[in-house]
């Protein structure tokens, strides 16, 4: 971006946002992206700056706006699906589950419990993927660059499972109403038991790097303090809000595709700041592989979908031999199953939030709307709050800490 | 003696260039850089006067240090970008009786006091070399060289003191 | 004449040593912080990547060169030069080895282009006017991004100047003169990183800060001001900056180890075995290239490693834990050099043993605070 | 342009300069860090250990167009972004080149709507288009290598402009 | 319906003589455009449905009044309670009083919903559009909005549109 401020910025558009010393002067206005290294993406910051002090921040967001919600009108229930993949790109799986769900609830649709398993041992691998991620940019961000490619190196593995079983490794759309796409081949169970076995040590290595350094201490500790009414009123969730001491997290409270019957924590921390951020998503990383490696254990066998085929389309096997399955099969590729005219909110814990899906139906087989609840959204949208007062510096690691995902937001 | 000379006066007319550029530079910035450049040139005489300390000092405090700094204020104050102040209305006149007074002094020195030759005293084995220096300063000066550490102290607390008022406000 | 074109001639040979050092410094640091970070890095121009640095040299020449419109013109040129120019001639007080004799002519050859007495102040007054193209290019270049960069520079400069100025001192104390030559012979029996560790290791410090390497590298803090003060800077003007961050390096690493590490000298106890630079004047060379080349690895190593610390701490952590530490430690080692004069040579020890508490208890003191200030939050 | 230019004009033979050169550029190509979407993770991931783009000389990756050779335009870019995309393209000092990374860059992908410019070839010229949604890293390095090809058959001549 | 619900819906209906519906365990009560700040007012400080985890709105072109239906839905952390509100609007009038007051998140999500559906909220502290550039014309949600389709182009009719795209030059 560097020098798309040749030109003074104006102060006429923001002289609502912006204190009285931007107008006379004294004030310097910056901006700070949409392309700057540490904005995480097309995220535009207008900085109002007293030296290197934040006075005022002031989000401009759109710049990723891809028109997915209109999109999706357009398309059918299954072939909407994906769409969903590209929207929060570090958390395809969750998106995939968000909408599934969404339209399992639309048109009353039930899922057998191995399919249930494999999303939960999928959606907890997507986390610590996300995760792992957050871990690697926000080290960039304070320039602990090695952190970046260590965890890039863990999220392979993780992205090796997915192709794998879906046969991509970022846009899997594995998800399917109704169940998932087919089931997982016999390698998966050892591949993912190997990620399980190394990847604790893995976590030690990074706490033992950033954890207790002294550095990566003061630049954290106390940084960008968010409390808990302030968190609420913007619509904040996700590991933010517990970082903030909040004990939210639908995984527990309304637990979905079968989370009730895994043992594990809900990290919470209660000071709020970039620090309690961190220690809350690293914890995160480890509750997860617990979650994964539980159901994995009891992986139950049976089908990955349901036989209710008025929505799911029928086994390959079965298209030869009988003409009713040929029908279902060619109705469902070409119009697509009817959903009722109704609409429906169904809501996931994202490794950023609650991420919803709110659906509506209109008898046909289109969605007659869509829209998506992004947690990144109210996420960024209560940081102009809590940078005022700090440097630009801790702009960087407050931006890092909220885990923002343009696509997730801009939608 | 000749090539020591023509270094002389190449350096003399650079240094006084610098100083007028100091002075009649519009932008406050080259006017800091003009400074710099002067100080540099002083530095040289330094040395050709056997003074590699008194210019190595000269580099790094005036020049290193407190240049710098003024170039960080300029900087940071935007000054370049103000329409300029207006000056004080005694200045003129009183910068104009002044440089009448210096050029005065300068014509009497120059024309009417009479210098004999060769009555300049040699400088001892050990001037201007650091531990010549030292001797100077912790023996035959040490009560100035104290004096004027107080004076800088009071200085800095001085500043510190208007800061922390400022803060509070 | 025949000493002007000796001085004219080493002179290039250190300039051409330098240059080629700072080509292949950026290649060593790519590689180390890739074999960090368990990649490869380049490896495809040449072999081993040994072209890699000829490669950007000769992209970076035939790219285009670019002036903002709004920039001021002069100082934008002045800027890459004089940041460039004092990494170079600062060099000139190291000595590089001892001196040997040209055959045939029978003329002794001094491994170092300049002996002066005040070798060490000169040192100071270079580096410390080497901040001047930093600021000059972050201002010039009428960028909001790059006048940051430049104002961090200067601040940063000024506050580790004088910390870095107190190690000097002891070096200076410690060898008993300002002539880096003598303080190297001083550290033929004992390096002085010995008898002052912790000096030596603020000088460390002090010198990542002067030259604006990671963890302190604010004036071009990548995530937080694009790239700082460069940011409008293309082709052979960019490079200028790029070879003068790489050529400070070396330059820094070698003072060090001209005051701390013995400079061109042997270990103290190879002295009188054939490994000694007495017995081979060829050595000389040879033990300072490796004695920098492995402190440029903990630059690296560093770089690889730590986040960067805030603007703020950084002046704090010079102004308020390195400069009193480093006055401290002037004291103890002159209280240190009195006990040996007044009372026998082993009271040397007192200098290590007590400067070390001092390193402790600042150490200490850092810790508490940030305990505390973690409590606080 | 810089002092290529100059030898064009004169016509010069100037075959074994030319072909340094052009080895110079695809040995030192320093890309834009700049990211839209998905395809940035992927980027990055052909950054990181497992695919390793350093091998090219390409890790210096350049926070400032002013710096960089080529930019790779990885993910969709929206109508609000595109006149961004073309400012940063006209600050990157010449020669330049563009990879357009992944379909929505290329031609728009499955977002065929009004916010996306449905490619981005109508903003910026392009010289290598990498398919895929996301391309895989070894797609982006094929990419890239192909970029080399181009770039190594480049003449001074060709480059004068009239 | 979850009795805890049940009862706040009935006060709601008291206080503002709302319907409501329900589907598949989820309760949506409609309220009118006047009402909605005093509800969400009443449905945070009362029943401690302390956050607003969505806010959007349909579309129900051609039809006129209510064209649009903007939709909060509200989250109670302590009681593990979701309760949705409609408001109707009608395409002729397209204004809504603004939440900013109650709920700190409305603020961008009206801004989405103005600039996606044209529809505005009187007081609101920041009336700009938020996702598309400033000058960009319609609101591209409606469902009057073309979605904006182009002829994707295969081999049988690259030249036809290669002729006719533009592509960047230098």
């Amino acid at each position: 971006m560097s020098e798309y401020q040749l030109q003074e910025i104006p102060v006429g558009p923001y002289r609502h946002l912006v204190s009285e010393r931007a107008v006379s002067g004294e004030t310097m206005l910056l901006n700070m992206g949409p392309q700057h290294p540490s904005t995480h993406g097309v995220l535009r910051l207008l900085l109002e700056l007293d030296g290197e002090v934040v006075v005022n921040c002031i989000p401009d967001i759109g710049f990723l706006h891809t028109g997915v919600e209109k999109n999706m009108e357009a398309k059918t229930y299954q072939k909407a699906e994906v769409m969903t993949d590209r929207l929060d790109y570090m958390n395809n799986m969750g998106n995939n589950l968000a909408y599934v769900m969404a339209v399992e609830k639309l048109v009353d649709l039930d899922v057998p419990p191995r399919a249930q398993a494999l999303r939960v041992i999928l959606t907890e691998l997507q986390r610590i993927a996300s995760h792992l991620v957050w871990l690697g940019t926000s080290g960039l961000d304070l320039a602990a660059m090695s952190m970046f490619l260590y965890c890039f190196r863990e999220r392979e593995i993780i992205l090796d499972i997915f192709e794998l079983v879906s046969g991509q490794r970022m846009m899997v759309t594995y998800f399917r109403p109704g169940g998932v796409w087919r089931d997982v081949p016999v390698e998966f169970e050892a591949a993912v038991r190997n990620f399980i076995k190394i990847f604790p040590k893995r976590i030690d290595e990074y706490e033992a790097l950033l954890t207790k350094n002294p550095l990566w201490l003061d630049r954290m500790v106390g940084i960008g303090k968010l409390d808990a009414a302030t968190a609420l009123q913007h619509g904040v969730t996700g590991p933010m809000l517990r970082a903030s001491g909040v004990n939210w997290d639908l995984r527990k409270t309304r637990p979905y595709a079968g989370y009730e019957q895994y043992d594990f924590n809900v990290p919470v921390e209660t000071k709020g700041d970039t620090y309690a951020r961190y220690i809350v998503r690293v914890q995160e990383l480890r509750e997860s592989l617990k979650i994964v490696e539980q159901a994995l254990n009891k992986l139950p066998l049976g089908p990955v979908h349901s036989d209710n085929r008025k929505f799911v389309p029928p086994p390959r096997s079965e298209i030869g031999t009988s003409m009713e399955a040929l029908i279902h099969h060619f109705k469902l590729w070409t119009e697509g199953f009817p959903a009722p005219k109704a609409s429906v909110y169904s809501a996931i814990e994202s490794p950023r939030g609650e991420l919803g899906v709110y659906l509506e139906g209109d008898g046909g087989p289109k969605p007659y709307r869509v829209h998506w609840r992004t947690p990144s959204f109210d996420n960024l949208s209560v940081i102009s709050k809590i940078v005022k007062g700090h440097l630009v510096a801790d702009l960087i690691a407050i931006l890092a800490s909220t885990d923002i995902v343009l696509g997730d937001i801009d939608r | 003696m000749t090539a020591d000379l023509i270094t002389f006066f190449i350096l003399a007319l650079i240094a006084v260039a610098a100083a007028l550029g100091m002075l009649l530079s519009r932008s406050a910035i080259y006017s800091a850089l003009f400074l710099v450049l002067n100080f540099g040139v002083v530095a040289v005489f330094y040395i050709l006067l056997d003074a590699p300390f008194i210019a190595m000092a000269q580099v790094s405090v005036y020049a290193g240090a407190i240049m710098v700094l003024f170039l960080f204020v300029i900087m940071l104050l935007g000054t370049e970008t103000l329409p300029a102040s207006k000056a004080l209305p005694w200045q003129r006149p009183l910068a104009y009786f002044l440089a009448l007074v210096l050029l005065g002094e300068s014509v009497y020195l120059l024309f009417f006091r009479k210098v004999a030759s060769g009555d300049i005293p040699q400088p001892i084995q050990s001037f201007g070399t650091p531990q010549g220096v030292g001797q100077a300063l912790f023996t035959s000066y040490l009560l100035p060289f104290e004096a004027t550490s107080v004076l800088l102290l009071i200085a800095m607390v001085g500043a510190i003191v208007l800061t922390i008022r400022e803060k509070g406000k | 004449m025949e000493l002007w074109i000796e001085w004219i001639i080493k002179a290039f040979v250190l300039a051409f040593a330098i240059l080629t050092g700072f080509a292949y410094l950026t290649l060593y640091e790519r590689r180390a912080l890739a074999r960090i970070q368990v990649r490869i890095g380049p490896n495809r121009a040449g072999p081993q990547g040994l072209l890699q640095p000829i490669a950007d040299a000769v992209k970076l020449i035939f790219k285009e060169e670019f002036t903002p419109a709004r920039a001021d013109k002069f100082l934008f040129v002045l800027a890459p030069i004089m940041t460039v120019v004092p990494a170079m001639i600062i060099a000139a007080v190291i000595p590089l080895g001892t001196q040997f004799t040209l055959p045939f002519v029978d003329h002794p050859i001094t491994l170092y282009v300049a002996d002066i007495n005040v070798g060490v102040l000169y040192l100071t007054a270079i580096a410390s006017i080497a901040v001047y193209g930093i600021v000059l290019a972050g201002w010039s270049s009428n960028n909001k991004y790059a006048m940051l960069g430049g104002m961090r520079a200067s601040a940063q400069m000024i506050s580790y100047e004088i910390s870095l100025g107190l190690c000097f001192v002891i070096a200076i104390m410690l060898g008993n003169s300002m002539s880096l030559l003598d303080i190297v012979g001083a550290q033929k029996n004992m390096w002085f990183v010995v008898i002052q560790p912790v000096g030596a290791l603020i000088f460390m410090v002090t010198t990542l800060a002067e030259v604006n390497r990671a963890p302190f590298d604010m004036p071009e803090a990548e995530q937080e001001l694009t790239a700082g003060y460069h940011s409008e800077y293309s082709g052979m003007k960019f490079a200028l900056f790029f070879m003068a961050e790489y050529e400070k390096m070396i330059v820094i690493s070698m003072i060090a180890v001209t005051l701390y590490f013995g400079g061109f000298r042997e270990f103290w106890f190879l002295q009188g075995t054939v490994f000694s630079v007495d017995h081979f004047w060829w050595l000389g060379p040879i033990y300072l290239l490796l004695k920098v080349v492995v402190l440029l690895f903990f630059m690296i190593w560093i770089r690889a490693t730590w986040p960067r610390i805030r603007y703020d701490r950084l002046m704090a952590f010079g102004w308020k834990v390195l400069l009193p530490l480093s006055l401290a430690l002037v004291f103890l080692t002159a209280v240190g050099i009195v006990l040996v004069q007044q009372l026998g040579s082993v009271y040397i020890w007192f200098i290590p043993i007590s400067s070390l508490i001092a390193g402790l208890i600042a150490v200490l003191l850092v810790n508490l605070s940030l305990r505390r200030k973690v409590a606080r939050a | 342009m810089g002092v290529e230019q100059k030898l064009g004009n004169l016509g010069i033979v100037t075959t074994t300069l030319e072909t340094t050169v052009n080895w110079a550029r695809t040995n030192a190509m320093w890309p834009m860090l700049f990211g839209l979407a998905c395809c940035a993770i992927e980027m990055m991931s052909a950054q990181a250990a497992d695919y390793d783009m350093s091998r090219f000389g390409m890790e210096l990756m350049r926070p400032s167009p002013r710096q960089s050779d080529l930019m790779i335009v990885a993910g969709r870019v929206s109508r609000k972004m595109a006149p961004v995309l073309r400012r940063l393209y006209d600050q990157m000092p010449e020669p330049k080149w563009v990879i357009a990374m992944g379909d929505c860059a290329s031609c728009g992908g499955v977002f065929n709507n009004y916010a996306v410019v449905q490619g981005v070839d109508e903003v910026v010229p392009v010289d290598v288009y990498v398919a895929g949604c996301p391309p895989r890293p070894e797609a982006l390095i094929h990419g890239v290598v192909t970029l080399f090809e181009k770039v190594k058959g480049e003449k001074f001549k060709d480059l004068v402009k009239a | 319906m979850d009795n805890r619900l049940e009862k706040i819906v009935k006060v709601l209906q008291e206080k503002a003589g709302a319907a409501y519906e329900e589907f598949r365990g989820e309760v949506h009560v409609f309220i009118a455009p006047g009402q909605i700040v005093d509800a969400l007012t009443f449905l945070r400080d009362e029943h401690q449905f302390s956050l607003l985890s969505a806010m959007t709105a349909v579309d129900y072109w051609p039809k006129q009044d209510p064209r649009f239906h903007v939709i909060y839905q509200l989250t109670s952390l302590t009681q593990n309670l979701s309760l949705q509100l409609r408001v109707p609007v009608s395409g002729g009038l397209l204004k809504l009083p603004t939440a900013t007051q109650v709920f700190q998140s409305a603020n961008w999500r009206e801004r989405e919903i103005f600039d996606m559906f044209g529809i505005e909220f009187e007081g609101h502290p920041d009336p700009r559009r938020i996702l598309m550039p400033d000058d960009w014309e319609g609101h591209p949600l409606r469902k009057d909005y073309p979605l904006g389709y182009e002829e994707p182009q295969f081999t049988f009719n690259f030249e036809e549109i290669d002729l006719r795209k533009p592509y960047a030059k230098e």
